[in-house]
């Protein structure tokens, strides 16, 4: 029930919200967001650390003759994500209580829709369920970028929207031949993953032609261009730099997310010899979206731009780190993840602030920033040594892992990473130095408009993220112990991979998992 | 001949019988309205020639007869002597449609003038006072009045004259909107009495039986001066009814489409003589189609209040006995007849009334304006109607008459 | 020796169709109208030859009495006259319209020729009041119990269409220019 | 009070200092901030000696430990939170929160003038917090940590007033350069994870295999290579060197602190620490000596030149820090931690003192607008006197035990050589002929002071530091008396005994007195030589090296402008990749990929504008098209 | 046909062909009229030939299914036309005239 609970309560709160007169929405927004927070608390008591099953199942058929169902499953993989989504939502609440001052109404409705869509497709158990909810957070996205975002809104939404969809479409190829396929081999249809995990697809190394390989690269194509990789990018610095401050945060925060928890969840798992096969393929991709992303930030005159492209890099490194496929790489992606989410949402969120303040978002108009807005310059260097991996911040750990496990799979591709490490500093620090250090830009020392250091409310936006950063960076064990299990389990029979559920709750698909699980 | 040959003679002879019922009553009509509008303005009517000026009949329509008729220029021939005659049918079609007296069974016999006399030899026949009875008769008939507006469509559109053309569009505007308030009206009234046809409803409220009211299954009776009339069962659909059809006729206070003050005279402005005759014809058609209706369905149809359809007969019959010094052995025959025949006349009787009530009301109220008038029928008439509709729906549910 | 249903039916249906025929033919819209009313009411008489009474009234009331009044009646607004441009121009197209026109009619006759011809004819049943009067009955219950749901769409369909029609004749723009 | 308390408190009171000073970062109090960020300092050097003092005595243990939590435990790495004294790290750590606090207290007087001064002991305090993490740590993974905090409070403080572009731009730089280092480190700690399956020094060093690996492509070597490529970023080598002159943009404590004493020499303290591992990977122990040796000459060559005071200091100490690499590359990573060690002692004094020169000049470093400042600033001057002395390697002075037994064991290890050695003694001279040269410039001769400028003496709480330090300096050397001087054996390598091992295994070393001696008096001869040329060079004609300069000027201007290699590393390097992106951003970004995906688009469109020809708003050829398809279904129906 | 007496006697196919043939003139009508009220009304007479044959076929299958259908598709017509006569209004307020062209710049 509980899972149900966390998914579907944000759609009642967008209902809240469309009832709600404007005045009252922010607050109780931002009510309501905590209260969702909270629920989602309840879900570290209940899981079980130690087993790599999917826990709190619920399950009720839907399309019951094809075998489609409500299927929502909570494990390792999927909790720490959800918990991001749901942590996330009141900072953009709270954090959008300035920028957005049109449509606040439209606004927040949009953003518990896109709340639940996410957390639908982290917690979704059944392909088309989850299908449906990784379709759904698009739309929302859609509108807060086209309605609330910059000059070029319009063109960067529909490429956003455009650049998705023709992803998931492929996807939803897959998903149905995949079905099919469960009707020849169980008897039924079935879109539910555990059945998903039990087909044997045939897959002929070297020769591109034959249905696992092409249904890994039609998945892979949908995960690619949501998280995004190195050629299918190009949606995301201009989605960024349109949307608006919370859009930029939920969308870096989260939604890359969905991607490389798709290659975490179906990829690899369900196609393992072709994932085993074409690794080589990703991690150049990851490696060469690493070195690519760092070096065309580093020229960005857009701060947002510059931030959007170093979350391209970054991603970049969960790439590499899902497919050298041992423990050591999978975990680092799975915490570089969040550390991403939690950094580069912070980092979008003091853009933001400062872009409420000056208008502008031209690197080269600003300088000496750190003089006139001291709070606001030591959070932000302190949530770029986070972007940069500085021991002591979550950075570090993910990349270390990352680079490590990437270091076991091939020396090659870790070597040419580790440049990445070291650019990551460049950009950034050329981006601090050029905007908080030397003599005051044009826009600081700009009499009529002096600039006022953080609000109280901006200062309570910031204190959760950078208090995690440090968590995250001190204590990674209290994180990864949850995920442990699962993680184990998926590098350990990543090649006949299966889930049971537990408590097993007898039901029309799941007895076939269980049976699975027997033989 | 056999009995389709039978059937379709004596069919054509009662559609022109009682199309010249009709049209005879027209004159009648003319006169009483004259009289009676000049009873209500203090004046007196025609009262020169002939006693009651009823003279005055023949004159007007012998004036009608020879006007010199005439057709405007640009007119259009077809629609222009169309739409008289169109005028017409409607109301000689849907009058012929209602049951003006019991129908009576004549045994096979021979016909012979006071018993020596004789006519001939008929075979055992239904004979029916109508023009023809297709069961489902109310929905002809309001098909068939609906037809009406074609006339003065015709008429507007014939005589090329826009203050015809206004008149015209106005009228079937109006006729067609207020068919909806009429026909919905009606709904309720059929689910009382449960039927499509005239034969039934008017059975159903034959005197015999008093007019009770069935609540919960206790059936409460009321005393026996009140009659079992339709009007007690739905009065407001009978309300809705009444009115609707005055808008239906064109009568005053709906008389807009011949609204002197803003149109000439309407759809006919350009006619005269016997075109113009034969509109008003099909006016008090119309009219008397609706009194007539209204007395079916509400007011006991043909039957003579507080007298038993049964004792009727009983009573012809014994005043036949008691007629009996003759001996006339035709008399089941002439029973029929005559017992029919007090029906008749107590149809007549009320169509009268109700034709009186039209004429009444048009020297009594204004005349709307057309918003006005639309605006009573679409927002006004046609949601009462509907809510008619489920009062009734919801009165025969909760009192356990069978629906 | 045709019975007096055949008669009907043949004199109807001719009816029918010569003024059907008057409707596409005539150059005049109001004639065309006309024409349709009167094809309106024969097809009313011929669905009373199939003892679909009531079925006929409301033939009569709600398309002659309605629809084709307000035809008639938009038409006398536009005071459209006699039209030079009354059909679409074009030989190729209206040959291809004429001749798939035909080559259906061809298709349909055959079919019913090929199907239907030898059937026997219809079934006699009981006079026509009591008979319409059963009909009605059964119509009336078949529509309010296996056909409630349709009804009841065609209900909202109906309200819907009101709306839908009032707005849209109160609109005053276009699609070019605004008009006063 | 057991280890982990003490452990405890050693490595937190930094941190707590910081975290004081860091939220009361507004307030312009230098003496209570400074206060107290001492104070947090000398408690961890309190708890240092308390610490290392169970390393002696009776029952002496081997080393003291503390183990906190389990930081990161992922398959099969377990990195505990575990810290540990050892005979190599408690040299280490008494300098560091030694030297630390002496500094702590100079900076309260040098910044008592400054906006900011709870800030600048905040970032100090962190400073010696991931200082203390990077010694004390007990893996690798902890010493990166540290290693990697080091450069980020480096990169705070060297751009502390970073209002000034070039200060910030000084401090980015110093920051990349040792990201590259920091990379390399990476590499290095993976290779030895998966060698060994662990990151702890103990059970690495536990772990090792017994004979010495040759070859370049061995993993032990890759190890040591990358793990060096991580010590030439932290200790300034060539070719990562380039940050360490311009860090002097700093405030002086913190060139003192960080720039000579401490941070910079955590790459020799990283290679001292895993000598067992180096000793196994003979070809990278040559690299480091080259590369160290190299390091000295070429910034001894520079630092000839330079007239920035503190620019010929930080030279000076890249140079030193080749010495230590040098030591350490021959396997005299005794010797190499000795020299950090007096190294520390007397070039944090000469830093400090140049600190006061500065600040009685009002902030002016340029030795052409100083001299005959001995007379303004005499306690400076002697206490400068004493670390100039121990510089260029005069006896009893700290410096010359610990150089000459670099010099003594680059020629004589199995793994030394003359050429190092010849470089070595080369080195020395030019060192003490430039610093002969500060000195001059700065305290002798007539002076050059502008009128405006009256210096003065520094108050007390700066010229405390400087004594002490002056003192240290003065005996720091005493502990590692070779044995051909002190009679008995040399105490210092008994205390490494077990720690550090021999490169025995690679031959015997030379054992010869006559050898050592006449080497001994060679580097000293030539110290002196160079120290009395330089004397008359700038105090005796000072006419001299213009001339020089005029015969040389080629040379001259190539060493002044530092060989060129900023210049060479932005035009080889930067600028190209700079272009390089902005080329992938135009081109590979907006024109390749999204023109690609517009050409799909519209490809779609034009399908879509024929498709749309046949949908014209004739509505009677829809219906046609309604017929025809009537029409065809009925036949094949009726087919 | 056959021309014989019994073919006269009117049975289903009569109505079949009375209905197809109405239908198809109201498609010519459709396909050719210009004027959209005229197309209108051929639609209705097109939808009447439908319902003759409904009718017809409910008579000769003795149920009322093919009645019922016929209701509904006379409520249809009327809801049809209804929407059509506003459209073709709101189209004459702007060309003046009916013709079934101008509905072609009603393209969005």
């Amino acid at each position: 029930m509980l899972l149900s609970v966390i998914t579907l309560l944000p759609l009642a709160f967008a209902l809240v919200m469309l009832l709600l007169p404007e005045k009252a929405i922010r607050p109780v927004a931002l009510l309501l967001a905590v209260v969702e927070f909270a629920l989602s608390l309840l879900l570290l008591s209940s899981f079980d650390k130690g087993s790599p099953a999917i826990q709190l199942v619920e399950q009720i058929p839907w399309v019951p003759e094809m075998g489609i169902s409500y299927f929502l499953g909570l494990d390792g993989l999927s909790l720490w994500l959800v918990l991001l989504t749901t942590f996330l939502t009141p900072i953009v609440v709270l954090g959008s209580w300035t920028a957005i001052d049109n449509r606040i109404k439209g606004f927040h409705a949009a953003l518990f829709i896109l709340q639940t869509s996410m957390i639908g497709s982290f917690l979704a158990m059944d392909a088309v369920l989850f299908y449906v909810f990784f379709e759904l957070s698009l739309v929302p996205m859609y509108f807060m970028v086209g309605i609330w975002g910059g000059q070029r809104r319009i063109y960067a939404t529909v490429k956003f929207f455009i650049y998705t969809m023709a992803g998931s479409l492929m996807m939803l190829l897959a998903i149905i031949y995949l079905m099919f396929a469960c009707r020849d081999t169980f008897g039924h249809m079935s879109a539910s993953l555990l059945d998903f995990y039990r087909l044997k697809i045939p897959f002929v190394a070297g020769e591109f032609l034959n249905p696992q390989t092409l249904l890994f690269f039609a998945f892979s194509l949908a995960f690619a261009i949501k998280v995004p990789m190195f050629p299918f990018h190009t949606w995301l610095p201009d989605a960024h730099v349109e949307a608006p401050t919370p859009g930029s945060v939920i969308l870096a925060g989260v939604m890359l997310k969905m991607g490389s928890y798709g290659f975490l969840r179906f990829v690899i798992p369900m196609f393992s010899e072709a994932a085993g096969y074409y690794a080589w393929i990703f991690i150049f991709l990851g490696v060469v979206g690493i070195i690519y992303g760092a070096l065309v930030a580093m020229v960005q005159p857009d701060i947002k731009k510059l931030v959007a492209y170093s979350s391209v890099s970054h991603m970049g490194y969960v790439m590499i780190g899902l497919f050298a496929l041992n423990t050591y790489g999978v975990t680092g992606s799975l915490y570089q993840m969040l550390n991403h989410g939690v950094s580069t949402g912070a980092l979008f969120l003091l853009v933001g602030m400062i872009y409420e303040r000056t208008h502008s978002r031209e690197i080269s108009r600003y300088g000496g920033l750190a003089k006139a807005l001291p709070i606001f310059t030591i959070l932000f260097v302190i949530v770029t040594m986070s972007s940069i991996a500085v021991p002591m911040t979550n950075g570090f750990i993910g990349e270390f892992m990352i680079l490590m496990g990437t270091f076991e799979a091939s020396r090659p591709f870790a070597i040419a990473a580790v440049t990445g490490v070291v650019l990551g500093a460049v950009y950034m620090l050329w981006m601090v130095k050029r905007v908080f250090f030397g003599p005051a830009g044009e826009l600081v020392k700009d009499e009529h408009h002096p600039l006022h250091d953080l609000s109280a409310r901006e200062i309570a936006v910031m204190a959760p993220l950078i208090v995690l950063i440090f968590w995250m960076g001190l204590q990674p064990n209290f994180f990864l112990d949850y995920s442990k299990a699962s993680l184990d389990h998926f590098v350990k029979n990543r090649d006949n991979y299966r889930l049971v559920i537990s408590p097993a709750v007898p039901s029309s698909v799941e007895h076939v998992a269980l049976r699975g699980e027997q033989k | 001949m056999g009995k389709d040959g039978l059937e379709i003679t004596l069919n054509i002879v009662k559609m022109l019988v009682i199309f010249l019922v009709m049209v005879q009553l027209v004159p009648v009509l003319v006169w009483l309205e004259r009289r009676v509008s000049a009873f209500m303005q203090n004046r007196f009517g025609p009262n020169r020639v002939g006693p009651l000026g009823l003279i005055q009949l023949l004159a007007d329509a012998v004036k009608f007869l020879f006007k010199e008729p005439f057709f405007p220029e640009k007119g259009m021939a077809v629609m222009y002597y169309g739409a008289p005659i169109m005028a017409l049918i409607p109301g000689a079609l849907a009058l012929a449609a209602i049951p003006l007296g019991t129908p009576f069974h004549l045994e096979e016999a021979d016909w012979n003038l006071f018993g020596f006399i004789p006519l001939g030899h008929h075979p055992a026949y239904d004979f029916i006072l109508q023009g023809y009875d297709f069961g489902v008769g109310i929905v002809i008939v309001l098909g068939v009045s609906s037809l009406g507006a074609y006339s003065l469509l015709m008429a507007g559109w014939g005589s090329s004259n826009k203050y015809s053309l206004l008149g015209a569009l106005r009228a079937s505007a109006q006729m067609v909107s207020y068919e909806l308030a009429l026909g919905l009206s009606l709904v309720g009234i059929l689910m009382v009495f449960n039927t499509f046809s005239f034969y039934d409803i008017v059975a159903q409220q034959n005197p015999a039986n008093p007019l009770t009211f069935n609540f919960l299954g206790t059936v409460h009776t009321m005393p026996w001066w009140i009659p079992n009339w339709g009007i007690f069962y739905n009065p407001l659909g009978a309300l809705i009814f009444f009115c609707a059809s005055f808008a239906e006729t064109n009568r005053l206070p709906f008389d807009l489409p011949e609204a002197e003050g803003e149109l000439v005279a309407g759809f006919h402005t350009e006619y005269g003589g016997f075109a113009l005759l034969m509109f008003y014809i099909g006016e008090y058609g119309h009219m008397m189609v609706a009194s007539a209706l209204m007395a079916t369905f509400y007011f006991g149809g043909y039957t003579i209040p507080y007298v038993s359809n049964e004792a009727v007969a009983t009573f012809v019959s014994n005043t036949h006995h008691f007629l009996g010094a003759f001996d006339l052995s035709i008399h089941s025959n002439w029973a029929a007849f005559v017992t029919s025949l007090c029906f008749f006349v107590s149809m007549l009787v009320k169509i009268l009334f109700f034709l009186l009530i039209f004429i009444w009301v048009r020297w009594t109220l204004p005349r709307f304006r057309y918003d006005q008038l639309m605006d009573l029928g679409w927002k006004t008439m046609l949601p009462w109607a509907l809510f008619n509709t489920c009062l009734t729906a919801v009165w025969l549910a909760i009192s356990h008459k069978p629906v | 020796m045709l019975s007096s249903q055949d008669f009907l039916f043949y004199f109807l249906g001719a009816l029918s169709l010569i003024f059907g025929l008057g409707v596409v033919l005539y150059r005049n819209p109001i004639y065309s109208a006309l024409c349709l009313v009167i094809t309106m009411i024969s097809v009313a008489g011929i669905f009373a030859t199939l003892d679909a009474w009531f079925i006929a009234g409301v033939q009569l009331i709600v398309y002659a009495g309605a629809v084709t009044v307000l035809f008639v009646m938009v038409l006398m607004l536009f005071d459209l006259k006699h039209e030079m441009k009354t059909f679409s121009k074009g030989v190729i197209g209206n040959g291809v319209k004429l001749a798939s026109s035909g080559v259906l009619l061809g298709m349909f006759s055959t079919y019913i020729w090929a199907t239907y011809a030898t059937e026997p004819t219809f079934k006699p049943m009981a006079a026509g009041a009591t008979s319409s009067i059963k009909a009605t009955k059964d119509l009336a219950t078949s529509l309010f119990t296996s056909y409630l749901f349709a009804f009841e769409v065609i209900g909202l369909l109906l309200l819907v269409i009101a709306v839908g029609a009032v707005t849209l004749s109160r609109i005053t723009g276009g699609t070019h220019h605004h008009a006063d | 009070m057991n280890n982990q308390v003490l452990f405890a408190i050693l490595l937190l009171a930094p941190l707590v200092g910081f975290l004081i000073n860091g939220f009361r970062w507004k307030s312009h109090n230098a003496t209570l901030a400074g206060t107290i960020a001492t104070a947090m300092v000398f408690i961890s050097f309190l708890c240092s000696l308390g610490l290392v003092s169970q390393l002696f005595g009776a029952n002496a243990v081997p080393s003291v430990g503390a183990k906190f939590f389990d930081w990161i435990n992922v398959g099969g790495l377990q990195v505990p939170a575990a810290f540990v004294i050892d005979h190599i790290s408690a040299i280490m750590v008494l300098v560091v929160t030694g030297v630390g606090t002496l500094i702590h207290l100079f900076s309260v007087g040098y910044m008592s003038h400054d906006e900011r001064p709870a800030k600048y002991f905040a970032y100090l305090n962190l400073f010696l917090f991931n200082m203390l993490l990077l010694i004390l740590g007990e893996n690798l993974l902890l010493m990166f940590v540290g290693w990697e905090g080091v450069g980020l409070c480096s990169y705070l403080l060297i751009g502390f007033w970073f209002t000034d572009a070039d200060k910030a731009a000084a401090g980015m730089k110093a920051f990349i350069t040792n990201r590259i280092g920091d990379a390399g480190f990476l590499l290095g700690i993976f290779t030895l994870f998966f060698l060994f399956g662990t990151v702890s020094f103990s059970e690495i060093i536990a772990r090792l295999p017994n004979l010495a690996e040759v070859g370049w492509s061995g993993p032990i070597t890759l190890a040591c290579l990358f793990l060096f490529v991580g010590a030439t970023g932290k200790s300034a080598q060539i070719p990562l060197y380039v940050w360490l002159p311009d860090a002097m943009a700093g405030p002086t404590p913190v060139s003192a602190l960080i720039h000579a004493a401490t941070m910079v020499t955590a790459g020799v303290y990283m290679i001292v620490r895993l000598n067992p591992l180096f000793l196994l990977a003979p070809n990278a122990l040559h690299v480091v000596a080259t590369v160290g040796c190299a390091t000295a000459f070429f910034a001894a060559t520079i630092g000839l030149t330079q007239w920035d005071i503190k620019k010929i200091l930080a030279y000076s100490t890249v140079s030193q820090l080749g010495y230590m690499f040098l030591a350490c590359g021959v396997g005299a990573f005794g010797a190499g931690l000795f020299h950090v060690m007096t190294h520390a002692f007397f070039k944090a004094l000469m830093f400090l003192g140049s600190g006061s020169v500065i600040h009685a000049m009002h902030e002016e470093q340029d030795v052409r607008k100083m001299g005959g400042l001995r007379k303004y600033l005499p306690i400076t001057h002697a206490t400068f006197l004493i670390g100039w002395l121990a510089i260029i390697g005069i006896p009893p002075f700290a410096g010359f035990f610990s150089k000459d037994e670099i010099l003594w064991q680059s020629f004589s290890s199995p793994l030394g050589n003359k050429v190092l050695w010849i470089f070595g003694v080369a080195t020395a001279g030019l060192t003490s002929f430039y610093m002969t040269r500060l000195m001059c410039l700065t305290f002798w001769g007539k002076s050059r002071v502008s009128k405006d400028v009256h210096p003065h003496e520094a108050p007390a709480v700066m010229w405390i530091p400087l004594a002490v330090l002056a003192v240290l300096s003065t005996v720091g050397g005493w502990i590692g008396i070779p044995a051909v001087i002190g009679g008995g054996d040399n105490w210092l390598e008994r205390w490494f005994e077990g720690v550090i091992r021999e490169p025995s295994a690679f031959g015997e070393p030379i054992h010869s007195h006559t050898l050592e001696w006449s080497a001994m008096g060679i580097s000293l001869s030539l110290a002196v030589i160079m120290a009395t040329l330089a004397y008359t060079f700038y105090v005796s004609n000072p006419s001299l090296p213009g001339r020089l300069t005029q015969k040389f000027h080629g040379l001259y201007r190539l060493i002044y402008n530092k060989y060129f290699v900023d210049e060479f590393y932005f035009g080889s390097l930067i600028n190209p990749l700079v272009d390089a992106s902005k080329g992938l951003w135009a081109y590979v970004d907006v024109n390749f990929i999204d023109r690609t995906t517009y050409v799909i688009g519209d490809v779609v469109r034009g399908v879509g504008s024929t498709a749309k020809s046949i949908q014209n708003g004739n509505m009677q050829q829809y219906a046609m098209y309604i017929a025809l398809g009537l029409a065809v279904t009925m036949f094949l129906i009726l087919r | 046909m056959p021309i014989n007496p019994a073919a006269w006697k009117v049975g289903l196919d009569h109505y079949l062909y009375l209905s197809s043939l109405l239908f198809v003139f109201g498609m010519l009508g459709v396909l050719m009229r210009r004027n959209v009220i005229v197309i209108l009304m051929c639609i209705e007479l097109m939808l009447n030939a439908v319902n003759i044959s409904f009718i017809a076929f409910s008579r000769y299958a003795e149920n009322v299914n093919g009645q019922v259908m016929v209701f509904f598709v006379m409520t249809i017509a009327a809801a049809e036309a209804a929407v059509g006569l506003a459209l073709a209004v709101t189209v004459f307020k702007k060309f003046r005239e009916v013709n079934i062209r101008f509905f072609e710049h009603l393209k969005g």
